[in-house]
């Protein structure tokens, strides 16, 4: 989104803050079977994946496609190509029922239009009155399920004082809630958001309190950046590390994905 | 599947344009599952879901159910039976037997789940040759097929049609703003105008 | 499918021979959905089902839930979630992905059901091509596949080989009687002679 | 089972009463769209329907074949066959959940080890005692649901005082339960067993008592015949009918399609 700034490590070409994203966003998936990928910036970072580290990432999409195998980014979860490369094709009802449900996938790769530092997300309604809202976003799709069920959740969203805030307007998929034992209380049986990946940094819950603390920035944005872009007062970790740049190959796999988008 | 930004509906919800909406909302799998219920003559659904989320607070169709065996509390939501469930599959043979394959995400079940149906397909064949992936709905219940060519557009029929995905970007643009939306209707559903957002 | 008279269930039931058995008892319907339920996560399954039988008064496992919409009272039966889960399929690939055709009953959701699954396939290919009607269970549910052609013997597998009915109507005289069974047991299965089912 | 005996209608050749019982069960398919069947008798007899008065009755058997168009009798419900020739070929959990709980399917075709005077059927243990059964029998199969759940319910069975008796000792699937009001009382939503056919006669439930009462005796069988083959006090129709005796074309049909048992 931001503009494109020059990496402090020389031999890298430039990239963008939304590039650093989805590669650090795929690079989540490090020795991960499966994933249940969302529309957008999950599916991008999913795809980059499985087109450089992770050949044998198994990507499910809502659509009902198991081991989906796209050359190129998905126009939605109903791509017909997601089927026409899949290992299998389910109906709807099943992928939710049989696989989803039962804590089958190992990764929630979600997007959020709000979250909060219990990283519960946001995509129903921005402001206080559900009936009068001040924005009306797209609403639960499937998050709410995966959120739950899948056995760790990573959120990919750039990052804003108006997008990370200390407390959802409305909660749409459920992070820790409001903080430890809420996930046991509820009943949600994965172990819920593990990281949390911007266009800023990667944040991770705090083991004790449940709470977002930074754990990596990406190069070239300050803390005090990371801050101004948080709603909340927002920790950082004792070991707080700079992410890697993107490599030359992860950028280049990128940008092809990405070109393929306008190509239909 | 994909539908874009959804500028119309989000304009009716914050603004009430061109009137006010009522909303019930479900997330995918709860919806799902309403139609699971619906096609098989059970009155409600049981799921793990919408646990901790706002989404109960909105609707009295959210409700919770207690296993009879080891007493754990799980989401209900009611089953969904339309008066009249309406998709679009591929083919039909002369005796209204139904084949689609592809995605076929929740449709059997629209059907099933609804009073009548009505299936628009891309063409009419003698026989229903069998084929990978392909999932067959007998004649007997489907109320009518229609021969619609093209019905999806403008999403896909596997086998027979690409997304047009030029229109759906055409659209965002006529429906991000309510004259221009409102230009199309007059024009275009109204009068039968070109699509502006076909010949994009 | 098509077991026969079962003789030696009936004979272990009636007469306790060769020991007294513990009987569960449900219905096809119940038992599909304890499966089901069992491959969805959930604790229970709910069916219209059992009412009014006098199965309901043999089992601890069939028990009632009220539907918190309308009030109505089903059946409910709990998940069966097997420590192994076996089935047989007509073929597998290198990397164990299976693929099953014809009719497959309720042996995808044995599999997803159970905590870890054996799958026997008449043979392992290449690439599994896509056909009409087959299921494909992919590798990463599938713990074990053990090439096993005529797996499913005296049984058929679509596709590969035929029902062996003679070999049912010889078995139904083996099974009939306890010496001949007790033979048979001895003969062929501890000592390894050949099967006169078999040679019928 | 019992030995031929020729036809009063010269006209036609000598049958058994087993080949009247799967005529005149087939002849209870007449006008009816669907069929959700059994295997065994059954099964011969809306065969028989199929290939001679209703080539376009639909065929539903609970392995999951929707439509199945057998040019043979299956050997089971799992007969290949039937998903060669079906329209649609579905799991077990569907064509239970989807089709027959509903309500779709028009007519349910069972067969009865016992029956009593109100329709109920047993197919689990002969005696008192569950546990300890006289004799055990083979069990309930998809019966009980089919029993409940389809439009209504035909019965074929050979008649005898020990399988026709005044109470089953196993209700495993429903009929009329003690009597009326019943079914509507246990939720069972379709209209229970309207035909119960024998060896003998046909029996119809009376719409008062919902008892059932003879209303018709198979060509050369005495009302004493069927009321001995009777454990209770079996009452007849005012208008007690002969059943007209299978035609040539019935018969032919039948005896090619039994032929066909052997075949394999």
């Amino acid at each position: 989104m931001t503009a494109a700034r020059t990496s402090p490590a020389a031999d890298v070409a430039a990239w963008t803050t939304d590039e650093m994203m989805s590669v650090a966003a795929s690079r989540a998936l490090a020795d991960v079977g499966t994933c249940f990928v969302g529309i957008g910036l999950p599916s991008t970072a999913a795809n980059l994946a499985r087109a450089t580290h992770a050949p044998g990432l198994v990507l499910v999409y809502e659509s009902g496609t198991l081991g989906a195998k796209p050359d190129r980014l998905p126009l939605s979860i109903g791509d017909g190509m997601l089927a026409d490369t899949a290992d299998s094709v389910v109906t709807v009802p099943e992928i939710f029922n049989y696989w989803l449900q039962p804590g089958r996938v190992e990764v929630g790769f979600l997007g959020a239009a709000q979250i909060d530092r219990f990283a519960n997300i946001n995509t129903t309604v921005i402001g206080d009155d559900y009936a009068h809202p001040t924005v009306r976003l797209p609403g639960a799709g499937g998050a709410p399920e995966i959120a739950a069920s899948c056995g760790h959740v990573v959120v990919v969203a750039r990052q804003s004082s108006r997008a990370f805030v200390d407390r959802v307007d409305f909660i749409t998929s459920v992070g820790f809630g409001r903080g430890p034992g809420d996930r046991e209380r509820l009943g949600l049986r994965g172990a819920g958001p593990q990281m949390v990946i911007t266009d800023l940094g990667i944040m991770e819950p705090d083991r004790q309190s449940c709470e977002l603390v930074l754990t990596h920035l990406h190069p070239g944005v300050t803390l005090e950046q990371a801050r101004e872009a948080t709603d909340w007062e927002l920790g950082a970790a004792a070991d707080l590390a700079t992410t890697l740049a993107p490599t030359t190959e992860e950028l280049e796999v990128l940008r092809r994905l990405e070109a393929t988008k306008g190509s239909r | 599947p994909g539908v874009g930004s959804l500028h119309r509906f989000r304009d009716a919800v914050t603004h009430g344009w061109p009137g006010p909406l009522e909303l019930e909302e479900h997330s995918h799998a709860g919806m799902a599952n309403r139609y699971v219920a619906g096609a098989s003559g059970l009155p409600f659904a049981v799921l793990r879901g919408y646990g901790g989320t706002d989404l109960v607070h909105q609707t009295e169709n959210i409700r919770s159910v207690t296993c009879p065996f080891t007493g754990e509390e799980l989401a209900a939501v009611p089953a969904l039976n339309p008066d009249v469930g309406i998709i679009h599959a591929q083919r039909a043979d002369r005796d209204g037997n139904v084949q689609m394959w592809g995605i076929t995400g929740v449709q059997k079940e629209a059907v099933l789940a609804s009073a009548r149906s009505i299936v628009t397909v891309e063409e009419v064949v003698d026989e229903l040759e069998p084929r990978p992936g392909a999932v067959v709905l007998p004649a007997w219940v489907v109320t009518y097929v229609a021969v619609v060519p093209g019905g999806a557009h403008p999403s896909y029929a596997q086998g027979y049609s690409e997304r047009d995905n030029a229109y759906y970007q055409a659209w965002d643009e006529i429906g991000r703003d309510r004259d221009t939306f409102t230009r199309w209707l007059d024009d275009v559903v109204r009068a039968g105008a070109p699509d502006p957002a076909r010949s994009a």
